[in-house]
């Protein structure tokens, strides 16, 4: 369903190579985006995607290739340039300034000026009109450090928009949107597409691209597969086209022998964050906590672990009632986080992956306070093989690895403490559909193994496949439990928008 | 509906704070000692607040983007000999503005050595102070000069409009013009994005290097101007006239608010930090308080403050923030590849 | 470079124009106010000076408020005009340097405000402005310091000078003082500035005599202190010589040296006594009498034939 | 099924691959040290002595503890402390000052005591309030000295002559006692820095606060922990200063703050955090004692040490930059 406005190319990128020291990153691609077209761009980590997307914001020069915008030759071009040229930016990571206000923010780098000064008149003005554009109620003399996640994503595009862009890239804009905000952005994105804006739309997330986009380009190993409409399209060759061949099954099921009840919770509360949530997961167990961002899920998990420790209730491991107020206790009761963010929570970037692998429990490896080094060194390098670590180098900095990676090295950290209970926050979000799969084996082998799993996503579709059962928050309180038969896409996602019980 | 943006309730917390300071200075002193509150009292309190004064206002800027300028006081004492020393050559008029080229020129070394060679500003100014504080006692040998003209500069601490002086007009025009500049226009705004959030401020196509550099040319000449008037006003150029108040000048841009992480900060925070601590000191002076019973107090109400503001404020700790120096190298570097 | 440096003949000049203030009348200065600007509050020679200055304050009467200048002759200077916007009776001034006090003196000298300088004497234009100096003659004791060196070495040798801070006026003063009189045979080694500090002496001077070893025939160190710490490098150095050590200030440790017969002479310069000295000569200025453009405090060379007779100034 | 590739980003030089870079990285502090000491056989016939090379170390072994100590708080990400002079004179005055009262020995200890008190206090400010530790260490340096100034009231505190005194004064095996105490808590230190899981968790909580405390890493100890021990060492800075001297005053530590800052960066070892070594400190030290024994036995005006210190920092530092955005890591 292309709208039916001007189709001239706005975008092309031909035969782009791009090589760092020892990685040809671009190899000879091509990419035409038309004008009032949403492309979408899917390819796993390390396809090119994100180089090439640099390329286009003009953080990278590309070694080869040429670029044309809206017809014209592109040379050598800085970000500022670029952003002249109409090209915007929508990253995963926000980049806003949390002590300016939403007006500043969304004029930064262009403000209005009456003489000398700020205009702040028309300031407020050009923003207020941008943000009705956008269908967005925000005020734009707030600081933006003081919105929300979902308010200052639309105060990102807000910026972008206001500088009537030709092209706009979003990179997983939904990353860190529950389904009301990915609706409330879909939206915004329609319209941007109905006024003529080219748009490129970077996301692992299939379903996106299939709901969102008008033709969808598949990148891997830095050269481009395709380019196909994505109506004459399915997920599975989507997928197909990504790895290069097919994966059976996105997200295997494995059936389990359920034991008894390993982690109960009873009336756990933290005041204006969540109250009175009971859950319990047993042995073998995967159970899912469902809900939108800002349900407080989030919360129930790092209070679970002692991160930011509950006020009221109680927490059992294997019957045994046990005191957790921080994540040390939270370990030495057996049970592990894997939290949400993993750049600023998961990993120490400049320590090696070794180093990483054993912070939650080197006291276990230790001799007289000495670590046993050579004793580490194996551990840690027989599990990185276990969870196919590549490269499988335990001596490099771990902020040099894939993201996927690095989240394998998170999981493994806290499979390596051998928890009772293993709680994952987003623990496949940004990661490509190898290493997701790659994931989900892990996380199902813990579980096989006795193992109980709490899993948090919003993915629904991975909740769905994987958990033999949903728990569903709304507001800071559970409002459904809903077994494995009788979860659907529909009756989570009733409950939580609230609209089961009272 | 015009904002003057920042002006939320963190800013009102800072001028409440100073004003408390003050006001607790004025009952104390005017119960204490029966000619406190007068004119001449406050005339002396600004008046010595002028130099200290110049270099927390250099400092404000460097601070509000992030970084950090340690090199200051060598860079005053620098500008101060020179201003003397070279009178007897170039005249006074034209030896105060080599001062003030001075205090420019080490500016420009502090920022090449962060912008360009990529320095942490912590370290970079760390060395610079080092080598500044060597620099003035070797030019001049350890001895100060002497103006052989010394009621040239005398007019700077004369009695104007009751409550001022001409070099406490000068500090108090500075500051205001440095609050419009801050506040008012977009190179001013800019800066608290660069401090604040770095990689936004790249991404807004904001010249990052050029701002940093900038603030350290800027501390520089407030640094050197501090020296000038320093000097003249006491007709004396002393290779060590600095190095006793990098310490104050830090002390007094904190007490007002500005914040060491960046992205957050006034000039007029800062003005009424000098002066609040100025108004402390005076009251001591005039109790006849040892400057060691005044040290423990300050030193009190510099982590009372940042405890509170801590507490109260609930920024979160953000020590992992620091000095967002930190990530200059590593930002500006992505930022301004060729 | 024309730098101006300020010499007690400076001083002495200015003996001509003694500064008579205050109603002629008025012998008593009870219930009046002084300021006493002093060099710092927490010091091994200071505070005993301050001392002496409240104990004769009490004596007379008068209400003294310290204020420290933290060696630094800036804040020295914003003190002063502070003092005289205070519009006390009297200003006891510690200058830490030649002109830096100009302002205020002149400022005091409109107000009527007589000043008095302790310790250390300011620039020439300064003591003009000033009714009196009271206290050690520091270019003196470096003139005696170089006499003193030229006897005990027959005016033939090599030495050291440890000298205080770079920068700072007591330095300045006892190293001219020192060089001015220097016999032309005395040749001066290495001058390292230890900071009048025991621990910097010590460091120093355990280079100086890797560097110099026995070549190093005399000391002089600004003050006992650091002749202490030359001393402690020495003996640490086992090195079989005896070099001529001159310190100043008449220090505890110094009298011990000389007792030992490590060290040849120190110069005696009682803080107590100076303080006391020069508030007694603010007041009696205060009270319209005459005094004397210089109050010296007599530079005592105490060596081992004299030592029974002094007890160590601090 | 490995179906992950490897990031294509320009990944840093893997850890253990040798790069020029790599390489110059890690022999800096040893060339920078060997090439002073070349320049000091040619300056002066007496530098290579052994008594003058005890005597560089001897200079700089107190003021090497509170190095060491500063380098624990650079890598748990804690900038620095400036309280370091406070501190100092707090221990070389309680060491002196109390000797009457309880003994050499036990004064000596409960100076350090006090001064790690002093740390304390640095510590659950920084560590568990969370407040900048520059403004604390600022303020708590003002707060200390001002009371280590109040106690004394501006005399000098003399040290009563002792056995423990003078042991601690002079020489053990040829070796002055301080150089000793410098190099075995150097030595100590760095297997607790770089073995155990204390060391570990410092590198953590500097590298990821916030992925530490996620890790179960008891972030708010450790940086309480690292100012403590930068406490107790300047304790120990200053009693074996005061009992070297045998007196003791409040400005006894004075600038020792800076010269700490100064050995921990010329060592390579970042501020900001997450990277570092006490052996590269030691280095860093010993770099710092080389240029002022040069600076005296060349016959330079002492005000030259700032100088040469100054530049050979932002050299180190400004190479150590560019090497680091060469090889991409960081």
């Amino acid at each position: 369903m292309v709208q039916d406005v001007d189709h001239g190319i706005a975008l092309q990128m031909s035969a782009i190579s791009k090589s760092f020291p020892g990685v040809k990153a671009l190899d000879g691609v091509n990419l035409t985006v038309r004008k009032g077209e949403v492309h979408a761009i899917v390819g796993e980590n390390g396809a090119g995607k994100s180089t090439l997307m640099k390329i286009l914001a003009g953080f990278y020069h590309p070694d080869r290739g040429s670029i044309e915008v809206m017809g014209t030759p592109i040379g050598v071009m800085n970000p500022r340039e670029a952003r002249d040229l109409g090209i915007g930016m929508i990253y995963q990571e926000l980049n806003l300034v949390p002590d300016l206000t939403v007006a500043e923010n969304i004029s930064l780098g262009a403000m209005p000026r009456r003489g000398p000064f700020v205009d702040y008149r028309s300031l407020a003005a050009n923003a207020k009109a941008v943000l009705k554009e956008l269908d967005a109620d925000i005020d734009v003399g707030t600081r933006v450090g003081n919105l929300s996640l979902s308010q200052q994503q639309l105060v990102e595009i807000a910026k972008v928009v206001s500088r009537n862009p030709s092209i706009v890239v979003f990179d997983e804009p939904t990353s860190s949107l529950g389904d009301k905000e990915t609706r409330i952005l879909f939206n915004v994105i329609k319209r941007m597409r109905e006024s003529g804006i080219a748009i490129l739309y970077i996301s692992h997330r299939l379903q996106e691209v299939m709901e969102i986009g008008d033709r969808v380009t598949v990148l891997r190993d830095g050269s481009n597969i395709e380019t196909r409409d994505v109506a004459g399209i399915t997920p599975d060759e989507m997928v197909r086209l990504m790895v290069g061949r097919d994966l059976t099954e996105m997200f295997p099921k494995l059936d389990l022998s359920i034991g008894d009840p390993v982690l109960s919770v009873t009336s756990l509360g933290r005041a204006h964050q969540f109250e009175d949530i009971t859950l319990d997961v047993r042995a073998g167990e995967i159970v899912g906590l469902a809900g939108l961002v800002g349900s407080g899920r989030t919360e129930v998990a790092r209070a679970i672990f002692g991160l930011d420790p509950a006020e009221s209730g109680e927490i059992r491991v294997r019957g045994k009632a046990v005191r957790i107020r921080s994540p040390r206790e939270g370990v030495s009761a057996g049970i592990a986080l894997v939290p949400e963010d993993r750049k600023r929570e998961g990993i120490v970037p400049d320590l090696p992956v070794r180093e990483n692998f054993t912070l939650p429990l080197i006291g276990r490896i230790t001799r007289f306070f000495l670590i046993l080094a050579g004793r580490e060194r194996a551990t840690v390098q027989a599990f990185a093989d276990r969870l196919n670590l590549n490269p499988p180098r335990i001596e490099r900095p771990m902020g040099t690895f894939s993201g996927g990676n690095q989240q394998k090295v998170v999981l493994g950290k806290w499979l390596l403490a051998k928890p009772e209970v293993l709680i994952l926050d987003e623990p496949t979000r940004g990661v490509d559909v190898g290493a997701k799969a790659d994931i989900h084996r892990i996380i199902g082998e813990f579980a096989e193994s006795g193992g109980a799993v709490l899993m948090i996503s919003s993915e629904l579709s991975e909740l769905l496949a994987v958990c033999d059962r949903i728990f569903v928050l709304h507001e800071g309180s559970m409002v459904a439990e809903i077994p494995r038969q009788s979860a659907t896409e529909e009756s989570v996602m009733r409950a939580a928008t609230g609209q089961v019980y009272a | 509906m015009m904002r003057l943006n920042i002006g939320t309730i963190g800013n009102v917390v800072v001028r409440y704070r100073l004003l408390v300071m003050l006001a607790a200075v004025a009952v104390f002193g005017g119960w204490t000692l029966d000619d406190f509150l007068t004119l001449t009292t406050l005339q002396s309190i600004l008046d010595r607040a002028a130099v200290v004064g110049f270099l927390a206002l250099g400092l404000t800027p460097i601070l509000i983007a992030g970084q950090i300028d340690l090199s200051i006081g060598s860079i005053m004492s620098l500008a101060a000999y020179a201003t003397i020393a070279l009178q007897p050559d170039l005249g006074n008029v034209p030896a105060a503005f080599i001062g003030l080229g001075v205090g420019i020129l080490a500016g420009v070394v502090n920022a090449l050595a962060v912008v360009v060679f990529k320095v942490t500003s912590l370290v970079a100014t760390l060395a610079t102070l080092l080598i500044g504080a060597s620099l003035a006692l070797l030019i001049s040998n350890g001895q100060p000069a002497s103006s052989a003209d010394p009621l040239f500069g005398l007019f700077l601490t004369d009695n104007f409009l009751a409550i001022l002086t001409p070099r406490s007009v000068l500090f108090i025009g500075a500051a205001l013009l440095m609050f419009v500049w801050l506040k008012g226009t977009p190179s001013g705004r800019n800066l608290y994005a660069v401090g604040s959030s770095m990689p936004a401020a790249i991404s807004a196509g904001i010249n990052v290097n050029g701002y940093i550099a900038g603030v350290f040319v800027l501390s520089g000449f407030c640094a050197g101007a501090a020296g000038v008037i320093q000097a003249l006003s006491s007709a004396t150029g002393s290779p060590i006239a600095g190095s006793v108040l990098l310490i104050p000048a830090i002390t007094a841009v904190v007490i007002g608010g500005t914040r060491l992480e960046g992205g957050r900060g006034s000039s007029l925070a800062t003005l009424g930090g000098v002066v609040a601590l100025g108004a402390l000191t005076t009251l001591s002076e005039y109790n006849g308080v040892p400057s060691y019973t005044q040290a423990v107090y300050t030193g009190l109400i510099l982590i009372l403050l940042i405890t509170l503001d801590r507490i109260a404020g609930g920024d979160e700790g953000k020590t992992t923030r620091t000095l967002r120096s930190a990530a200059v190298a590593k930002q500006t570097q992505q930022g301004g590849t060729s | 470079m024309t730098i101006r440096r300020n010499f007690l003949i400076g001083a002495a000049l200015s003996a001509l124009a003694v500064a008579v203030a205050g109603p002629a009348a008025a012998a008593s200065v009870e219930g009046k106010s002084i300021c006493y600007i002093t060099a710092a509050n927490s010091h091994f020679y200071v505070t005993p000076t301050n001392e002496g200055a409240q104990a004769a304050a009490d004596a007379a009467g008068v209400e003294l408020t310290i204020v420290s200048e933290e060696f630094s002759p800036q804040t020295g200077a914003d003190q002063l005009n502070s003092c005289v916007s205070r519009k006390v009776d009297g200003i006891l001034l510690w200058p830490l340097d030649a002109n830096s006090y100009l302002p205020g003196l002149l400022k005091a000298k409109q107000a009527g405000i007589p000043v008095v300088a302790i310790d250390t004497t300011a620039g020439e234009e300064s003591m003009k402005l000033i009714a009196s100096f009271v206290g050690a003659d520091k270019y003196g004791q470096g003139q005696i310091s170089a006499k003193q060196m030229g006897e005990a070495l027959g005016g033939e040798g090599d030495i050291i000078i440890l000298a205080g801070q770079a920068g700072n006026n007591t330095t300045i003063m006892r190293t001219d003082g020192f060089l001015a009189d220097k016999p032309d045979g005395i040749n001066v080694l290495a001058t390292v500035n230890a900071d009048f500090d025991q621990q910097k002496a010590l460091v120093a001077s355990r280079d100086l005599i890797t560097k110099f070893g026995d070549q190093i025939d005399g000391v002089y160190a600004e003050d006992d202190a650091m002749a202490a710490g030359f001393l402690q490098a020495l003996e640490e150095s086992g090195l079989d010589i005896k070099p001529v050590v001159l310190g100043i200030g008449g220090m505890k440790m110094a009298f011990d040296a000389i007792n030992a017969g490590q060290m040849s002479s120190t110069i005696m310069q009682p803080p107590f006594e100076n303080g006391r000295l020069a508030i007694e000569t603010l007041t009696k200025v205060m009270a319209g009498e005459t005094v004397d453009a210089v109050v010296p405090l007599e530079n005592t060379v105490v060596t081992k034939d004299n030592i029974g007779d002094y007890e160590p100034a601090f | 099924m490995s179906l992950v590739k490897s990031d294509p980003n320009p990944g840093p030089a893997p850890a253990g691959t040798l790069t020029a870079g790599s390489v110059l990285s890690v022999l800096s502090i040893p060339l920078a040290i060997v090439a002073l000491m070349v320049l000091g056989s040619f300056v002066s016939p007496s530098f290579l002595t052994a008594r003058n090379l005890v005597n560089i170390l001897n200079a700089y072994s107190a003021v090497g503890l509170a190095a060491i100590g500063s380098t624990f708080v650079a890598v748990c990400g804690g900038l620095a402390d400036l309280s370091i002079p406070a501190n100092v004179a707090m221990g070389a005055l309680v060491a002196l000052g109390a000797q009457t009262l309880v003994g050499p020995v036990a004064a000596a200890l409960l100076g350090i005591l006090v001064a790690s008190l002093g740390g304390l206090v640095n510590g659950v400010l920084i560590g568990y309030v969370r407040i900048n530790p520059i403004i604390v260490t600022l303020g708590s340096g003002f707060l200390l000295l001002g009371l280590s100034q109040l106690l004394v009231g501006g005399g000098i505190v003399y040290s009563e002559p002792s056995a423990f005194g003078s042991f601690v004064a002079g020489n053990l095996l040829g070796v002055p006692v301080a150089v000793w105490t410098f190099f075995v808590v150097a030595l100590i230190l760095h297997i607790v820095l770089s073995r155990t899981p204390f060391g570990r968790w410092n590198f953590a909580v500097g590298g990821n606060y916030e992925a530490s405390a996620a890790s179960a890493v008891p972030v708010r100890f450790t940086r309480a922990a690292a100012f403590v021990l930068t406490g107790l060492l300047s304790g120990m800075c200053g009693v074996l200063i005061a009992l070297s001297i045998g007196q003791a005053r409040p400005i006894i530590g004075a600038g020792y703050e800076f010269v700490a800052i100064s050995a921990v960066v010329l060592g390579g070892t970042s501020l900001f955090g997450g990277r570092g070594s006490i052996l590269r400190t030691v280095g860093g030290v010993i770099i710092l004692a080389l240029i002022s024994n040069l600076i005296v036995l060349i016959g330079l005006p002492t005000p030259s040490t700032g100088l040469a210190t100054g530049t050979i920092i932002l050299l180190v530092v400004a190479v150590d930059a560019y090497l680091r955005r060469r090889t991409g890591a960081e």
